[in-house]
């Protein structure tokens, strides 16, 4: 077994997603940077700019070719990645998935925040707010799976133990403020009693907001994931809440979960590893949790502050 | 002497057609014997055009019979035009721009064949052979590539590999010049005697009465007369088709002295042609005579600067002058007919009015640029009165006038500009007898008003009865200036044919 | 559309012939809508539909001037994210934000300058040309903001108003979109500069033959278009208070059709603003009727769809039957 | 490019003269490629790059031919989506995987020749027809799915042969894929149906009057087209064992950029599946070059969009010069 946790000089560890100008995947970096250098290790952001599963396959591939010793990779879907993710761990690379898995591949660890949790915990905010028995609505943005387990998961939960809440909306805004600001308008005219919103992504938010603003309503507002205008509505009152996961957690545990799939060696659990031949560090899910973000705590969430000075 | 079969090869009665408000053909009716050439004549937009697209299935008739051998027809569209053994050359030249000339000629075929692959090389040869009367064309080359009456001739050529009984001529030599047109002429002879059915659309009397056995005349969509050639005069044709007594003779020539000089052209060499030197007069009309593809029309479009880098030393009434681009042209009063007047002559799809005011939006505008739309069907009525345009009204599109309306829309074009000098490249292309000495006197009278005017023609007795000098122009070379009674269709001739430019080579 | 027209019903005055069509399917729409829903028909649903598309209709009009024109733009929505950035960022950076949006249009002016040149001087084809510019431009997007949006929650409330602010009842965005629209619609159905525009689409040789400068016009459609998607996307600044470097992904197909649906020709020499924008109104009231009748999710886009088709095919059905039953 | 060419070089006759310049550019970036990165002349690294755009490549085929009909299509991304669907629907209904996705390619050759019905008996045009379409198959697969992609790894591995299986080191995909391209190539250049295609597209009035049944052409390029997307649709739910509803959206831009990048027109009549390929070979060479070479992502997109100009503008220059240099 190895005694130190420690990179070689040059080992490389790559955090692999889609859509790789998203602000989302920049705290998430810097924590999966943050563990790297703690460990020695060289970190290396790639992926594919598009929205486009065959181009983030063929990213994928091409890091293989570069022999990272592993991969946190974040796959656009589920089981298009089974085959070049067990390719990957076959060649001996660690492959760690974050905030989407591959569940059915031999990746080791599966880091995310639970949204189900952040769904039942809207939920509940939602109750506490404006009562058991009022009208609310929800935006969606449907195939994306996270986005769609939020949507989903806060309405079954309401059916469930709220039964008196009524869904009088759900429309698909695919992350478009336009699109957004067109839907919520029409909503609040169709129900002046539309009390609250569940929006599962930061840009429909902001569409929603203007579009309550333009019908001098205030619904209460609740959202996943945050951005710049959205965490001043918060500020100014007209956004409820936010609930964002904990992304620097997110990377810098998804980086320890790629390492220790790397160095196997400092394990030696109490299982069947060495006969079954397996890797002994499997995590099967790792909630790095998330946070409530309201008008007392939201300038802590200004990404640009905690920008300055890095990169 | 071909034997006559006891029924007529093509019949068409009383056939009628409407677009929408204006009824095209009230009674269109025709009688086509195999053998024999028929001319069908009439004033522009008369309705020819329309009938035999009805015959060719492009249209379909509103009432009316079609028999073929006294059998009742009813031909859905060109193909099955074709399988009827209908060949058709169409007035408007149409091509694909980016096929081959050999692919081009032979698509008809390809169309109906059982073949499943191309032919390769074979098709370039056979392209070749069809060609060889014609003209020398390379059936390699795209179509795009070619000269308009080139063109003419690669659709001529499409329609003499089809194996049809009944052939359709619509107006082929309005862009060909006589050269040419006579290599026509000898082929539709062999046609007939093979027993083929011809009907040949012309606008020249002496065409239709040199190559033609009978005629049929339309006026207003109905059938006037139908004759013997050698029964009638072209006289009376003209009277048939216009309804009127119509003195088809070109207006007086220029009398007098050499006025003062309105263009000099010194040293123009360009894409196509060298040392291209010469000067436009005061009051006279200027002609430019050649072969086709002797480059008539690009010294036209290279002095005008729209097309290639030709240099040219240009003096407009005594000042030297740069021409910067063709806009610069036009206000500096000189423009130019285009030959092309479905590729660059006209706007199909724009109104007759919007045409008629294009070269110079200021004047049908007021202050600001804003135009004023009374103003600018006011223009375009009173240019096409002058010129006989047919038209319900100045809101039509272009597309839907009749080939020589088109052309008078052309002209409007220029005409509403006032130009002081015009350069003409087939002015009067497809444009009836009537409306054509209307034309030629109108150019004659601008010439006597000062304003410059060449024409570019291929059709020698326009050339020799409107213009007072014509210079031929061979293989891109001045060969000569002829004038008075040197003005003859011989001499002509003999300047134009291939190599009377050599001594002039350097 | 440029034919004088003389004899005509008020109606098809009032809307130009080529319009009627769309007039009355936006009418049975906006009926129908009526019937089905109480809210619709008040003062707050339609000022919200009228806010819904009237930004997205600036770039419209620059889109249908340009594909009259002969050209087309798939960059529209990369240029539209791009002046918020540029816009916000100046702002950021302490620029006055009036001063930031005249930048932030100018830049967009010069971005359909390249692009212009690229297709009138080079010579290659708008489609590929606006193709790459809304690639580059994009990545200019992520570039400036490393791919976050900018908070401008800070924007003075004079500005802002200009995005959310309202003159007597009727919101400033719609008043801009009204006055764009009706001032092009002028400018292009009488005034000489923007006829070159219809004969340059037509037939551009013979355009050329008429003496017009049809690179020129070209050249300015294309920088034309660019300029109103820069004002759009100020407007869009100011009424959403931040900037995005990833707004107006595929508002080119959008726009587009709006134009198309309004009589727009792809080969060029055919359209009009009026047709265009009540294209765009007519995506727009299927969107909103949708939204508010809450139609699922799953259905939405399949009625979306089809309602287009069947606006199109009537659309042309009625222009055919005009056409034919005569123009006198 | 269709002028029967006897004498020329080996070069150019392997590439048709058309394609050299695409081909010199493509050679250029491989070599660049070569020194930058040690990784890039790998086996792995070629065969992921060939993965990456084989599939799509089928499609890029179908719409070459649609484009030189003078045709176009949007839905390209959402039927090869509804391809996955409705095959993976099957597949977990208990229907045979290859009698669904036999299916699945039935119903999208449906989809095309309704889209064909619209255009040619109808008459609307391409753009908006498609763009409905689009809007439509997008609608089913939401609809058919509930937004979810459907986990197909049941699917037998006979079946999933045909899209992560091999042929020697040669992976099935590019398999079908290079078949495709040589067969439609063969038939494009060579057989008399298919330079009917051309005629239409090239002039479609004289192809009419020559008796060619114009329509019947542009409704079956239309199926083609669409079927081609269902065959695309199938390997590619073979390789990823799911169909996904969100798949191929914005596709259709990059399939039709990678036509024109060939040499095809938007007007019809010009084009080449050999050029169509090799225009997907370089747009998709320079995104994994620049993915290989890690390049920031916030350059990316401004780098690729530069790349894609500067080698139209060269090919065009060359295209431009040899047309000047005279054809022999
Ligand atoms: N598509 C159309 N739409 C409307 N009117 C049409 C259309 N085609 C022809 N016409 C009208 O039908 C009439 C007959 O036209 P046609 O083309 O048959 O004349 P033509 O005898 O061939 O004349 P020309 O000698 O000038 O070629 C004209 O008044 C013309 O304006
Ligand atoms: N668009 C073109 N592309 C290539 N060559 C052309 C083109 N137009 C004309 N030519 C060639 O230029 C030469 C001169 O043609 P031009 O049209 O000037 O002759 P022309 O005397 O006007 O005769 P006509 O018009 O009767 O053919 C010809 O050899 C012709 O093939
Ligand atoms: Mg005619
Ligand atoms: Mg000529």
């Amino acid at each position: 077994a190895q005694d130190t946790l420690r990179c070689e000089p040059g080992e490389t560890y790559v955090m692999n997603v889609m859509v790789m100008g998203h602000p989302y995947w920049v705290p998430v970096f810097q924590g999966f940077k943050q563990a790297a250098e703690a460990f020695g290790c060289e970190a290396v952001f790639s992926g594919t700019p598009d929205y486009d599963i065959t181009k983030q396959i063929a990213s994928f591939e091409q890091d293989l070719v570069t022999s990272p010793k592993g991969i946190l990779l974040h796959p656009m879907q589920a089981d298009p990645f089974i085959d070049p993710i067990n390719r990957a761990v076959d060649a001996g690379i660690s492959v760690t998935t974050f905030a989407a898995d591959s569940p059915k591949s031999k990746r080791t660890a599966y880091i995310t925040s639970d949204n189900l949790a952040e769904a039942k915990f809207a939920a509940e905010e939602i109750v506490k707010t404006v009562g058991d028995s009022a009208e609310y609505a929800v935006l969606e943005n449907p195939g994306q799976s996270n986005h769609d387990l939020r949507v989903t998961a806060l309405i079954a939960y309401m059916e469930k133990n709220y039964p008196n809440m009524k869904l009088v909306g759900r429309q698909a805004t695919n992350q478009d403020p336009n699109a957004a600001f067109t839907a919520v308008s029409a909503m609040l005219q169709a129900n002046p009693n539309l009390a609250a919103l569940w929006i599962p992504e930061s840009g429909s938010a902001e569409g929603a907001v203007a579009a309550a603003k333009a019908a001098s309503k205030k619904p209460m507002i609740i959202h996943a994931d945050i951005s710049p205008t959205t965490l001043e509505e918060i500020k100014a009152g007209n956004i409820h809440m936010a609930l964002n996961p904990n992304q620097g957690i997110q990377g810098f545990v998804g980086f320890m979960n790629t390492f220790l799939g790397a160095h196997p060696d400092a394990i030696d659990p109490f299982n069947d590893y060495k006969t079954a031949g397996y890797n002994p560090m499997q995590i099967p899910f790792v909630d790095n949790g998330f946070a409530v973000i309201t008008k007392e705590n939201a300038e802590s969430f200004v990404l640009e502050k905690y920008m300055e000075g890095r990169n | 002497m071909v034997i006559m079969s006891p029924e007529p090869l093509l019949q068409l009665r009383d056939i009628s057609k409407s677009f929408g408000a204006v009824r095209a053909l009230r009674s269109g009716q025709l009688e086509l014997r195999a053998g024999e050439i028929h001319a069908l004549a009439g004033e522009n937009g008369a309705g020819k055009s329309t009938l035999m697209n009805i015959v060719d299935g492009i249209l379909q008739p509103d009432a009316g019979e079609i028999l073929i051998d006294g059998q009742p027809v009813s031909v859905d569209s060109p193909a099955v035009a074709q399988g009827l053994g209908i060949g058709f050359v169409h007035q408007e030249i149409a091509l694909c721009p980016e096929i081959s000339v050999a692919e081009n000629i032979f698509m008809a075929r390809t169309a109906q064949s059982r073949r499943r692959l191309m032919e390769g090389h074979a098709l370039v040869t056979a392209a070749q052979e069809v060609l060889a009367p014609l003209a020398y064309i390379d059936p390699r080359l795209p179509a795009g590539a070619l000269s308009i009456s080139q063109q003419q001739l690669v659709e001529i050529a499409k329609a003499l590999t089809l194996n049809c009984r009944i052939l359709i001529f619509d107006e082929p030599t309005a862009a060909l010049t006589e050269h040419e047109a006579q290599k026509l002429f000898s082929i539709m002879r062999d046609l007939a005697a093979r027993g083929i059915g011809i009907i040949y659309i012309s606008h020249r009397m002496a065409e239709i009465f040199e190559n033609c056995q009978r005629v049929t005349v339309m006026r207003d969509g109905q059938h006037v007369m139908t004759a013997d050639t050698s029964d009638v005069t072209p006289a009376d044709v003209v009277n048939a088709m216009v309804g009127r007594k119509l003195d088809t003779l070109y207006p007086p020539k220029l009398s007098g002295p050499r006025q003062a000089e309105i263009l000099r052209v010194e040293n123009a060499s360009g894409h196509c042609f060298r040392d291209v030197s010469f000067s436009v007069y005061r009051g006279e009309i200027l002609g430019f005579g050649g072969l086709i593809g002797a480059g008539r029309t690009e010294i036209a479009r290279g002095i005008t600067r729209l097309e290639g880098d030709a240099k040219a030393c240009v003096h407009l009434e005594g000042e030297p002058v740069t021409l910067r681009d063709y806009a610069d042209c036009i206000s500096k009063g000189v423009v130019y007919l285009s030959e092309d007047r479905k590729g660059d002559g006209v706007f199909l799809d724009l109104s007759i009015a919007a045409n008629v005011s294009a070269l110079d939006l200021r004047r049908v505008a007021g202050r600001f640029g804003v135009i004023d739309k009374r103003r600018e069907a006011g223009m375009a009525q009173e240019i096409g009165e002058t010129l006989r345009l047919k038209a319900a009204s100045m809101a039509h599109r272009v597309a839907s006038l009749s080939g020589g309306n088109q052309q008078k829309v052309a002209l409007a074009k220029l005409l509403a500009v006032h130009p002081r000098l015009i350069f003409l490249d087939e002015p009067t292309r497809g444009v009836d007898v009537g409306a054509k000495a209307e034309i030629h006197a109108i150019l004659r009278n601008l010439a006597e008003q000062g304003v410059g005017i060449v024409v570019i023609s291929s059709e020698m007795p326009e050339l020799i009865g409107l213009c007072d000098r014509v210079l031929v122009v061979s293989e891109g070379y001045l060969t000569g200036e002829l004038s008075g009674e040197d003005l003859t269709e011989k001499n002509i001739m003999t300047l134009a044919a291939p190599g009377a430019g050599a001594g002039k080579r350097t | 559309m440029i034919a004088t027209t003389q004899h005509q019903s008020l109606l098809s005055r009032l809307f130009g012939a080529r319009e009627t069509g769309l007039v009355l399917i936006i009418m049975v729409l906006f009926l129908a809508m009526t019937f089905a829903s109480p809210h619709f028909l008040t003062w707050t649903n339609m000022r919200a539909m009228a806010m819904a598309f009237s930004v997205e209709a600036i770039v419209v009009v620059g889109m249908t001037i340009l594909l009259i024109s002969g050209g087309i733009d798939l960059s529209v929505g990369s240029v539209t994210a791009l002046a918020m950035v540029i816009a916000g960022l100046l702002f950021l950076a302490g620029v006055n934000p009036w001063i930031a949006s005249l930048i932030a249009i100018a830049a967009c002016a010069g971005i359909g300058a390249i692009m212009g040149f690229f297709v009138t001087v080079v010579g290659l084809h708008h489609f590929i040309v606006t193709l790459a510019a809304m690639v580059i431009a994009r990545g200019l997007c992520l570039l400036g903001t490393g791919g976050r949006p900018l908070g401008l929650f800070e924007l003075p409330d004079s500005f802002k108003w200009i995005g959310i602010g309202s003159i007597g009842p009727i919101p400033v965005a719609i008043v801009v979109f009204l006055v764009t629209v009706v001032v092009f619609d002028f400018l292009l159905r009488r005034t000489t500069a923007f006829r070159k525009v219809f004969y340059t689409g037509s037939n551009e040789r013979a355009a050329a033959y008429s003496g017009i400068r049809t690179k020129r016009v070209l050249f300015l459609t294309t920088m034309l278009c660019s300029t109103l998607c820069g004002v759009a996307g100020i407007i869009y600044m100011a009424r959403f208070g931040s900037a995005q470097p990833t707004f107006g992904v595929g508002m080119e197909l959008n726009v587009i059709a709006a134009a198309v649906i309004g009589g727009a020709s792809l080969s060029g020499g055919k359209g009009s603003i009026l047709g265009a924008i009540l294209g765009a109104v007519l995506l727009s009231l299927v969107s909103s009727s949708l939204a508010l009748l809450n139609v699922s999710v799953y259905w939405q886009d399949i009625i979306r769809g089809s309602i287009l088709l069947a606006a199109v095919t009537f659309d042309h059905y009625l222009v055919k039957r005009r056409a034919a039953g005569g123009r006198a």
